[in-house]
């Protein structure tokens, strides 16, 4: 799978191998869905002494959703990059650096050793910053420079994490930790590390600041995967050591995460509604969107990481479909300024679609993605009685529900002024349509992937939830 | 270090060493921080860089330590002051500008307010303590990991130790790697055009000294790779060697004919990777796992794959020094 | 003590004093042309010095190749260098040091 | 005091100090050098732990792990150097702008 790290520089050859991949990918789904959650142990050494891969339920499905998002967005870019305001010696970097992020991403999601993790963290930090910049403006520039360094430091922080543990169990292998662990003030400090690291990543509340900069001034199909997966990558690997590694009953850790999740479902839906321009409103939408997942830790049941995990896939598909609607927009009309967003429905019906229906699942509506998971959270937190956190999801739908319909409303707005205004690649449009019809959807077959998610389940101890 | 209290003058000696190499780190590494002038940084932080390595000779990982001396301290200075070569040949250009970024090269710090700066120090002195005292407190590891890599040693290929984990118990880490370094190579590409440096002729002096060194670098990278299996050396430091030549080679004002420069240097800079992967997905249709080196063809494979990542490392290296693809360059 | 282990000791010593003697010059002395002077001379004999000493501790001969050619590679490198930074002195306009 | 703790701790002073410089320079050049020295502070504390066993062969797995993290931070070093080199050509200066890290 990762044989396709080669530079060739052909857009036929980078769409054959998302076919492949999405292949391998769905092969690997049949399997772990008839064989249960797969190890294998790469050069046949085994945990202890060699790196081995590990698939269960929870990677498959960020498998899947990778593997989807990105296909659309390959597809995507082979319009995208096809314009004449893109420098044709920018565009052919476009597509070896996006297979080095997409390789990361797949290496990344069936790693199960905790340094190998680190390597694919810095093989993705650095193909993501590198695509940041491919934009090449003063914006783009500044906002991958701050990204990068953001990205060395969280992993500068998770690898001391990863070196103290290693110390003293002597295993960098996942599964083999988590049978060794045992509370010390060894597995605490490094436990702060890699978590301070990790969620520096994943731009949770405090640590947000440099996010919206560099998602809103990226290329259109770049945001729209650093907002769909990137930042969800260290969420995952987070997930992981929380769950499998790090003692769980620290509950007045997870209380703070809980806090901090809520502040940025607060703080990003009120940045969102202030923002005049339409990306910088979509990124700020994903700083709330990630608060979401930080809601599941104080609750820490069944439930709740079911539908944190849920609100993660259907956040990966709408916001994907948001930022393409996003890029076709800019692209069409020149500019992303939302009150000059007249006509855009006349003109781009499949766009607006596309942003209308990824907003159902950003909000929450039924029959969406984004209602199953916030139902789930709900559920869970109408069942730990923690009815602070019932009201804060209630309020973090209605604060997308207003940046959504600001956006929708001005396009829905007639005007007379005239526009200078460009042809955008009907497969452009689609391709937004597609995934976020695919977010509706996921709230339809909402059995299937929670099914999935059983598979190897690593927060079945808490399961009585 | 108690197995040397039979000779207390020696470990009193060692001790002293130690402590004085430890505090020299510290200090070289804060005036590399604070000195307000860059050029100086960046020297004393190749120092730095240098000092490392003996530490690491010091702390039994000559490996680590080559690595260090020639990655470290050797390509990451070279870089550094490439870069600020070429920083100031933008400030020269525009000579309006030259007072102003004159400023912006010298130390600015950011005049914190007290509150914050108070608060930065409470956090960083929690964080120093919390270390601490997950060092000190760190239990004894269980050592079955050493244990199961020496049993394992003899069926991997390689003797030396450091080897048989990069490239064979551990070799999809080291395939990753490669994979950052390419890609590192493709960002920088990616960014463009860039300045170029002022440039000056190499004297005779200098071309002289790139005349001996490079063959003879050539040498030693070859050797590095040779020694690797059995003793310190290896794939990464042969390559940063040959990088370093590389570097020399560019110093001196030599460029790839352009004949070169589009496809034969991109198969160059993927073939150590290329053989990387291929070596594992063959192995796969001879029916082993991904990167299942048979013990006894493991050797000869290992240096096949070590000889064509030290030649891509040593190339990708230089490229990076380069700065900027150089197809740009002869449109200038 | 073996003769060879004495002269060892001695060649070892004198080549740290003239380490010393470098590095002393290179603090003291006043302009950047004494100063490389000082550095790479006294170092050069200094590093010469230690080799002799310690090739004839050497085990093989191999080893004591290996360590002329250490010494023969220095020798280049610091020479080079210092032309190369008095050079660069030079075009900067740096006059050396007169009294 | 164990020589190794020693180091250990100098490992966890150039962490720290990194970090310091890190956050209050805003010079760019500056900030790489800093990520640098506290990569060097990570590194040391990976090996300087693994030289705990006394007399034996220190184990080799760390010290794969810090080659393997010296040839990654050479990368993603050269990488911020070009991107320096671009930022001061489009921005016209080689620092962020101000922003605060609490």
């Amino acid at each position: 799978m990762l044989s396709f790290l080669l530079p060739q520089r052909v857009k036929l050859l980078g769409l054959l191998i998302a076919a492949g991949v999405v292949a391998a990918v769905a092969a690997l789904g049949w399997q772990v869905a008839e064989l249960g959650a797969q190890r294998y142990a790469i050069g046949g050494w085994g945990a202890p002494l060699g790196i081995d891969l590990y698939a269960d339920g929870l990677s498959l499905l960020m498998l899947m959703v990778n593997a989807v998002v990105c296909l659309g967005v390959s597809v995507y870019s082979t319009g995208y990059f096809n314009r004449a305001y893109f420098r044709r010696s920018r565009a052919i970097y476009f597509w070896p650096l996006w297979m080095f992020l997409w390789a990361a991403l797949n290496a990344l999601f069936l790693s199960s050793d905790i340094f190998n993790l680190y390597v694919t963290l810095e093989l993705l930090g650095l193909s993501a910053v590198a695509l940041v910049a491919l934009a090449g403006g003063a914006d783009a520039l500044t906002s991958a420079m701050r990204y990068l360094l953001i990205n060395l430091l969280g992993s500068l922080f998770y690898l001391l994490g990863v070196a103290l543990l290693y110390h003293r169990f002597g295993s960098l292998d996942i599964t083999i930790l988590s049978q060794h662990i045992e509370p010390s003030p060894a597995v605490w400090v490094a436990m702060g590390l890699m978590t301070s690291g990790l969620l520096l990543k994943t731009a949770l509340f405090p640590m947000h600041f440099w996010l919206p900069a560099a998602h809103a001034s990226a290329p259109a199909p770049v945001s729209a995967l650093l907002s769909a997966l990137v930042v969800k990558a260290s969420f995952y690997i987070f997930l992981r050591l929380w769950l499998e590694i790090f003692p769980v009953d620290s509950s007045v850790f997870g209380e703070l995460l809980g806090v901090l999740g809520a502040i940025a479902i607060f703080w990003g839906g009120v940045q969102a509604l202030r923002q005049t321009r339409l990306k910088m409103l979509i990124a700020y939408s994903t700083v709330a969107q990630l608060g979401y997942l930080f809601l599941a830790f104080p609750m820490a049941s069944y439930f709740a990481w079911k539908g944190a995990l849920f609100i993660l896939l259907s956040h990966a598909l709408a916001k994907t479909a948001m930022f393409m609607a996003a890029g076709n927009i800019l692209h069409f009309g020149g500019h992303d300024r939302i009150q000059d967003f007249d006509h855009v429905v006349q003109y781009q019906p499949l766009t607006s679609a596309a942003f209308a229906l990824a907003g159902i699942s950003i909000m929450g509506l039924p029959p969406s993605g984004g209602f199953i998971g916030k139902w789930l959270l709900l559920e869970a937190a109408i069942n730990s009685g923690q009815w602070w956190l019932v009201i804060i999801i209630i309020m973090g739908g209605l604060l997308a529900a207003a940046y959504i319909f600001k956006v929708i409303g001005y396009a829905f707005t007639q005007s007379r002024k005239s526009h200078q205004t460009r042809r955008v690649p009907i497969r452009m449009e689609w391709t937004a349509l597609i995934l976020a019809i695919a977010a509706i959807l996921l709230g339809l077959i909402a059995p299937w992937p929670l099914a999935i998610m059983d598979i190897g389940l690593p927060f079945s101890g808490e399961a009585a939830g | 270090m108690e197995a040397m209290t039979s000779l207390p003058l020696m470990t009193l000696m060692q001790l002293l060493f130690d402590t004085l190499l430890g505090f020299a780190l510290l200090w070289l590494g804060w005036r590399a921080l604070a000195s307000p002038d860059l050029f100086q940084a960046i020297v004393l932080f190749i120092a730095f860089g240098l000092l490392m390595a003996i530490v690491w000779v010091r702390l039994d990982a000559p490996d680590v330590a080559l690595a260090e001396a020639a990655i470290g301290a050797g390509l990451t200075g070279a870089l550094l002051l490439t870069t600020l070569a070429r920083l100031e040949a933008k400030n020269r250009s525009k000579s309006a500008l030259e007072k102003k970024h004159k400023v912006w090269l010298m130390t600015e710090n950011v005049k914190l307010k007290t509150a914050s700066f108070l608060w930065l120090m409470v956090i960083l002195m929690l964080l120093v303590s919390g270390l601490v005292y997950a060092v000190l407190t760190l239990q004894e590891q269980t050592f079955e990991l050493q244990m199961l890599v020496s049993k394992n040693l003899e069926s991997s290929g390689v003797s030396n130790p450091v080897t048989a984990v990069l490239l064979n118990f551990r070799g999809y880490d080291t395939l990753l790697e490669m994979s950052v370094l390419l890609l590192a190579l493709l960002g920088v590409w990616s960014f463009g055009g860039i300045p170029k440096p002022h440039e000056s002729l190499p004297g005779p002096v200098l071309n002289m000294l790139s005349r001996l060194l490079i063959p003879l670098l050539i040498i030693v990278a070859g050797y590095f790779l040779w020694v690797g299996s059995d003793a310190p050396g290896g794939a990464f430091q042969g390559g940063s060697v040959l990088g370093a030549a590389g570097v020399l080679l560019l110093l001196v004002g030599w460029r790839l004919c352009i004949r070169f420069v589009g496809l034969p240097l991109r198969i160059i800079l993927v073939f150590g990777l290329g053989v990387f992967v291929s070596a594992a997905v063959v192995l796969i249709f001879l029916g082993r796992q991904f990167m299942e080196y048979p013990p006894s063809v493991a050797g000869a494979l290992i240096l096949l794959i070590e000889a064509a990542a030290t030649l891509s490392i040593g190339i990708t290296l230089a490229a990076l020094f380069l700065v900027g693809r150089p197809e740009f360059r002869r449109h200038k | 003590m073996l003769l060879s282990e004495f002269f060892t000791v001695i060649l070892l010593l004198a080549g740290a004093f003239f380490f010393l003697a470098g590095t002393v010059g290179l603090l003291r002395f006043p302009d950047v042309y004494t100063r490389l002077h000082a550095l790479t001379k006294a170092d050069n004999v200094g590093l010469g010095l230690m080799v002799l000493g310690l090739a004839l501790q050497a085990e093989s001969w191999a080893m004591t190749g290996k360590l002329i050619l250490i010494w023969l590679c220095v020798l280049l490198s610091s020479a080079s260098v210092a032309h190369l930074i008095a050079n660069a002195a030079r075009k900067k306009g740096i006059e050396p040091w007169k009294q | 005091m164990n020589t190794l703790y020693l180091y250990t701790i100098v490992g966890v002073g150039l962490f720290t100090l990194g970090l310091y410089a890190l956050l209050i320079h805003s010079d760019l050049l500056r900030k790489i050098l800093a990520i640098n020295i506290m990569g060097s502070g990570v590194f040391l504390i990976l090996v300087a732990l693994a030289a705990r066993t006394q007399g034996a062969v220190p184990d080799p797995v760390p010290h794969a792990m810090v080659i393997t993290g010296i040839v990654v931070a050479v990368s993603a070093t050269a990488l911020a150097l070009a991107l320096v080199i671009r930022v001061r050509t489009k921005v016209g200066h080689a620092n962020l702008p101000e922003q605060s890290l609490e």
